[in-house]
């Protein structure tokens, strides 16, 4: 049997000791040497470690835009373990199952009646080549990868460099247990010969939303980052932990996030790019201070990885309900700006740009990420640094003139006065969350109080009349049905709409990656040509809200919502959208 | 070129301080301090919170930062990490320093960022008009004990050396020449300093402040031995009087070297631009 | 000379040393005693101590709805201070300046050309019949009591019990004044006999806002209270410190906000009627705690007595701008209520309805006060109590049978739960910020959390359905255009309202007391008689965006907004709805 | 009527703590003790922040709320206050009650409150995988510390002491047999106890963990005077060793009977019904 491929979706489930998740790595990692895209997404159990775990590889030979829906095969190391995600589970039609042949199938496994059980000697073949239960995961993937048609080239390499700290003998047994795993799928009776055809050999990158995000911010020229650990934004700090010292940038893990953002706009007074990345429960804590930051007109760039909530909620899991505290949180009339990266290459190209913003504009800025994306592995397309390079700028410094009678809080036709640091002769001023003059002065003259306000709150009509609107459109012109999402939903709702398209239906998708100030005019033209909107999001209904505080959405809105934890399927939003269409 | 001289550090905005009030002493203290140390007021940055004593840098020509309620310290941290050239004093009240921020202040001492804390306590919350404060002496009534206080109160000394702060002084607002000293050995403290200038609130605790601390107030023995830790304790535990000048100093690598040792482990590797970053991420294929 | 009187507005400008706020008290108390109505606001220069003062006190036959543009008469007990408040202080046409006679009269006077100068011998009076200045505004109060036929009985009670606790000799000082300030009246050259008519002599109220807060707070059966000091709402900690001690309840102050309301949280787990108050940064520092009680399930109250912002702002000067942060702040899905009372008798009513609602639903309650209404001191009609206590309820505790096998989150109908407290045998559950079923056991399940987010969302729309809609409503049946504001605006929307409608304007007021969840039904219908709607707000525009995130706006809409500090006046609403009329 | 047994306060559910860790050891003496005092299951409340020791009141079947990061002690005061009755245990993480919550410590202390505050030292951010902690001695490498440590450790007891904390121990996991005792020991003291529990992270930091502590732990000698404030100051300077067992303690008004003597007072004045509180408002005309 052969079939010819240019998508795949393969799980792995086992515990967390079982390597459920490196296995998944190095075969996302082989694949992309081996030319092909992909995505992977992880899911854990409550366990601190060792509880169950669950890698998702989805392989194609085009840039990936969702995790997959159903799978084509599902890796089975412990049925034990499969059942804590047996909700999140869904085999294709004609899906294999692989388990290991040491375990028992249990009785009513929740796959379609088609699906196709093969029992693979996975532990006993790791015990045998290599002497211990250890390598069961790369067995496995010696299993995938032949049975899968990828060469075994790029998974060696992988094996090779991902052990190599742990000396040459476990080396050896990894490689035996591949090739052994191999071995197994070449010689199995149901065996299916999988072909790949047009995989484009070009560069590419594989990484992380969060690592993304540290990127960009690097590339952008961050010289500061305080941070306090919080799931799933942690990794940021750690990247920075580990590459700020490099470039002789400072990291500061604060006592607290009230700590982490008082240092990063205290680092931005004396002249550093300065940022910091938290998830809900941190974001909410910065509150205060972003006001601040917002007073004193300081640039800063706050990255929220949003996660379950309210309150702690679930750390693990994602979500897209932080959207209106961004948006709209804190007290005072507090000009902010959002931004919302859709995926893992656009969290560079947004990072970057955030960081251009809140130095030109000098207010803090908001890049809104979630679990999904932040922990995400993507293999991308290289991305174009050079372009990006004209956005790496630096904050507006006084004249000489202006100098000799500094007013800080000068008001200009766009809201942004020249700015001075420490060090800078005739440049002293006195920052302050406290209302002030243009001298910087304090004052609670309600005439003044009214002018440095609007001063503050110009700079977003700036922002909308002068900068890239940073709007993701697709679609037919003459669509009559409108589909708008946000964030990381985005990838989702872009394959489900593909596929609708394909099959004849007239949609059109609008997504802005600028949430404030939103860019009012194009979207409301955008809407006006429709007939109905579909709205998804993973929250009570946020994205909804907000843009009906801001537009005028079409008579016909149907929304497609749901507090979050697991991210969108294709399949469920191509059936909001049919609804749509039949109403 | 002719020195600077205290008054070259006025701002000319006037304090919105009550007449009498103990914060013109540190103020005075703090423009003489620096005309002593002949201090480039660009080099300057003073960083405070919320509160009567928080208004501070704005009365002096330096860099300032007049920031939020009890964050002080971390901004002040910020400041100087980003331009560790410039000279960080940071200024609280005790409301500031010991109640909102008190999360801030173990931290800001196990750092041992070269930094200058003066926390101006006045045993009141001045700026919202007398309520209790965390070093208000347990036999007052204010405006939120009106039967008297519950809570033992804080003694920010006590808590300074248990935090392992390496520089630790006492100073009063009416001793002005002594504070000037005290605020002069701090700035040259090779990492974080801390002093609590004792500043009378003759609004919301009345002028008796002053007369209370003065008949309590001495000066440290000249033998006091200010390595000795055991001695430090014994000066924090005193309950009969007030013991001014400096308590406890120290030796230890401000932050801003041991940083510097971290860069260099960080950089063993090799080059460090951009694209050292980003290589890991490449795929060839 | 004699003039009729039915409504008087009175400045009195100095330093604070001299007076003037104590002065302004006794004169509202006094008339009060008298039978009039009446409202006092002050304001004060940024010196914590002895800058300058300004008492403005306005007198009618009828309940006073806002504080008056235009003065009748301004008393001057120095220039020097007069004009640290010239853009606050209007005179009348035709209006009265009475100044001390000893202080130069300053050339350039904002005053319209018709104002009355007399100079009065405040000064020189004081001396001369108390043997200080001390006593020069009790002068001033007595020229004032004759000069605007307020009989002098109340005041000199007023001043006797004021001046009670400073010994006798400072009584007869006191007294010896006031009689001598009404001599100075009756002698004035220039003497205008006012004439009062329609005063009703009955029982009245002379309160604060944030003591209409606190004493509707402890009808509503408050056992706990934890704050943090914070100008404009420290006078609410200040009475609870006083008065909650002699009901066995608890007073703490805390070390912070944060600490302040996970107090108030814990305390509501223990089992009480618990609640804090603060102003905007401490708002926003209880971000994260909001959430935790939303999550738990923890009935608590938070009140926000606004002041200017972002950050530290103008603490001492009011504003609408918490609003944003109030209705949408917090990460995550978060449900709350957030009321807002639109004058002292109001807030009464609001803050017994706020424990109601948050004992009833089990989640945070924010009401939404602000500098203008906590800090004026308003004469009132007394409160039915009785009618009350309606309102005055514990939270639904379970059945015997409920306790067999307890579920603290058990989902029904209305999205409440009944709830257990430390002592209650069979009923021990863990309460937490982290997502959970319905035994409060710990989960990161999609589904549960789905369902839990749901059941406590239902919650707001069951308050929808159920609960009183708490919207203020006046005007002409057939007005086409509709003002809508929200909070202590109201009283200066309604008489702005009032004197057009006599006028013959057709007009209708639709003012909305609580903000979440919002009775969109009943305001829609209101918006859909309208042709234009004029949206008045001290902020940058968040009542608008409010409304429009939650319901369809008239095509024509106009907006009244100032940053805040100084609150709206009555001529500035005229105009504005005189514009909205025109276009 | 039987007595209750350790098992009686098993929740029943699984914990999520990975096989080994200290925390296992402190909750089993947790169970103890309480069969030990014979606490009504519903008479007891066991309040903590988040981290992985704060998922322990889950695991007790008693009165608990697992509440935000850092606010296990201000949630448990608010109980306390609110319900008097109530035995209130807070349970906290190092980077819980030393960090994000470290303004909190110093505050608790001072009111003196009648609560037992067990922090489970780990020193290491265990839930969040492995970040440094306050309390993570100097020499490790951790996932925010690639290249070694910068801030200074702090340790808890010197701070507990330095904010007067009535009641001061340390205990380990391993040793549950004398946890359990100072469990017992710091619910029975009337007043604000606090416990040092170190808990190694099996996981994070490592199961050497165990033995390190082990090589260094001594149990404090019998004639170790816990009523001596200098004595306890030794130990709380200790570096070659690892004191076991009740450091201090000493006698001071809990909160609660501070607040019935305000309450006394405030009542002084007559009745104290709302009507009481209404009358200064109501004017006669
Ligand atoms: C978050 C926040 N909470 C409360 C306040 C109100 N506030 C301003 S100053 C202050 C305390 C002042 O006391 P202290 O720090 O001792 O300074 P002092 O005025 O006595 O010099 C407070 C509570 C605030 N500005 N911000
Ligand atoms: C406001 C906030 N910030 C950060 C976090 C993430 N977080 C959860 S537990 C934890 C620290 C855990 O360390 P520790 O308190 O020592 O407890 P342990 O897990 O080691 O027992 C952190 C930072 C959070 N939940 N909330
Ligand atoms: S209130 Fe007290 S601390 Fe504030 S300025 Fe006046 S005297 Fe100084
Ligand atoms: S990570 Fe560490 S502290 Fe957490 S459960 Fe595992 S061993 Fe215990
Ligand atoms: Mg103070
Ligand atoms: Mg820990």
């Amino acid at each position: 049997m052969s079939e010819k491929r240019s998508d795949v979706t393969i799980a792995i489930v086992g515990s967390g000791g079982e390597g459920v998740v490196s296995a998944g790595e190095i075969l996302l990692r082989a694949a992309a040497q081996d030319g092909l895209f992909g995505m992977m997404v992880k899911s854990y159990g409550p366990q601190i470690r060792g509880g169950e775990s669950l890698a998702q590889v989805r392989l194609q030979e085009t840039p990936v835009l969702s995790q997959g829906d159903a799978l084509d095969a599902l890796v089975v190391l412990s049925w034990e373990n499969f059942f804590r995600f047996s909700t999140e589970i869904v085999v294709r039609k004609g899906g294999s199952i692989f388990h290991d042949s040491d375990e028992r199938v249990p009785e009513d496994l929740p796959f379609p009646p088609d699906t196709r059980f093969l029992a693979v000697p996975f532990l006993q073949t790791a015990k045998r080549v290599a002497g211990s239960a250890l390598t069961k995961n790369i067995v496995a993937l010696g299993f995938l990868a032949t049975w899968f048609g990828l060469p075994p080239g790029g998974f060696q390499k992988e094996i090779a460099e991902r052990f190599a700290g742990k000396g040459e003998p476990v080396v050896t047994a990894n490689l035996k247990s591949f090739e052994a795993g191999m071995a197994l799928a070449e010689a199995h009776a149901s065996r299916v010969r999988h072909r790949w055809s047009g995989v484009a050999h070009a560069p590419k990158l594989i990484l992380t939303g969060n690592e993304a995000i540290s990127l960009g911010a690097l590339f952008a020229g961050v010289r500061f980052f305080a941070g306090y650990p919080i799931t799933p934004a942690s990794e940021i700090m750690e990247w920075m932990a580990r590459e700020l010292p490099k470039v002789d940038g400072v990291f500061v893990q604060a006592e607290d996030e009230i700590a982490a953002l008082t240092m990063v706009i205290g680092a931005s007074f004396g002249g550093a790019k300065a940022m910091t990345a938290t998830s809900g429960p941190g974001l909410s804590l910065m509150t205060e201070a972003m006001g601040l930051a917002a007073m004193a007109e300081l640039p800063i760039v706050i990255v929220d990885v949003q996660r379950g909530g309210p309150s702690t909620g679930i750390p693990t899991k994602t979500s897209q309900a932080d959207l209106l505290h961004t948006v709209f949180g804190g007290h005072g009339n507090l000009p902010r700006i959002v931004l919302a990266p859709v995926d893992v290459a656009d969290a560079i190209h947004i990072i970057v740009h955030a960081f251009y913003l809140a130095e030109k504009y000098q207010l803090p800025v908001l890049v809104l990420s979630d679990q999904f994306l932040g922990q995400r592995l993507e293999v991308i397309r290289p991305v174009d640094f050079q372009a990006l390079s004209d956005q790496v700028i630096d904050r507006i410094r006084p004249s000489e003139e202006e100098l000799i009678a500094y007013r800080r809080f000068k008001i200009t036709e766009t809201g942004v006065s020249p700015i001075t640091m420490p060090g800078m002769k005739g440049g002293m001023y006195t920052a302050a969350g406290i209302e002030h003059d243009e001298m910087g002065r304090p004052t609670s003259d309600a005439d003044i109080h009214e002018k440095m306000t609007w001063k503050r709150w110009k700079k977003l009509q700036t922002v909308e009349q002068r900068e890239a609107n940073l709007l993701w459109h697709d679609g037919d012109a003459d669509a009559r049905v409108g589909i708008m999402t946000w964030g990381s939903t985005k990838g989702v709702v872009e394959e489900a709409v593909s596929r609708l398209r394909r099959e004849g239906f007239k949609l059109a998708t609008l997504v802005p990656r600028r949430l404030v100030p939103l860019p009012v005019a194009p979207i409301q033209a955008f809407l006006d040509r429709l007939q109905a909107l579909l709205v998804v999001e993973l929250s009570t209904g946020q994205f909804h809200t907000f843009l009906n505080s801001q537009l005028r959405l079409p008579d016909t809105v149907r929304l497609c919502q749901r507090a979050g934890a697991a991210p969108f399927t294709v399949g469920e939003i191509v059936n909001a959208i049919k609804e749509v269409h039949a109403a | 070129m002719r020195g600077y001289t205290a008054k070259d550090y006025r701002s000319g905005v006037k304090p919105v301080w009550c007449p009498g009030c103990g914060d013109y002493g540190i103020l005075n203290a703090l423009y003489q301090a620096f005309a002593q140390l002949q201090l480039p007021p660009e080099e300057v940055a003073i960083i405070s919170g919320i509160g009567c004593s928080s208004r501070l840098p704005g009365y002096v020509k330096t860099y300032g930062f007049n920031s939020i309620h009890g964050r002080a310290l971390p901004v002040a941290q910020g400041v100087k990490l980003a331009r560790p050239e410039t000279t960080v004093v940071a200024v609280a009240g005790d409301g500031d320093g010991l109640a909102i921020g008190a999360g801030h202040f173990p931290h800001a001492a196990r750092r041992n960022i070269d930094l200058t804390y003066i926390m101006l306590d006045n045993g009141i919350y001045g700026m919202t008009k007398g309520q209790v404060s965390p070093t208000t002496g347990s036999d007052r009534r204010t405006k939120t004990t009106p039967y008297g206080i519950v809570e033992d109160p804080i003694n920010p000394v006590k808590l300074a050396l248990s935090y392992g702060v390496t520089f630790i002084a006492r100073g009063f607002s009416a001793q002005v020449k002594q504070a000037v000293d005290l605020i002069i050995q701090a700035i040259r403290h090779p990492g974080f300093a801390f002093i609590q200038m004792l500043s009378p609130c003759v609004t919301f605790v009345g002028r008796e402040q002053f007369d209370i601390i003065r008949s309590l107030a001495v000066d440290l023995p000249p033998d006091h031995d200010p390595t000795s830790l055991e001695k430090a304790w014994e000066v924090s535990n005193e309950r009969d009087r007030i013991s001014l000048g400096v308590i406890y100093r120290t030796e230890s690598l401000p932050f801003e070297q041991r940083l510097r040792r971290i860069g260099e482990l960080a950089k063993r590797g090799g080059d460090h631009h951009f694209d050292a970053a980003l290589r890991p991420y490449m795929v060839a294929s």
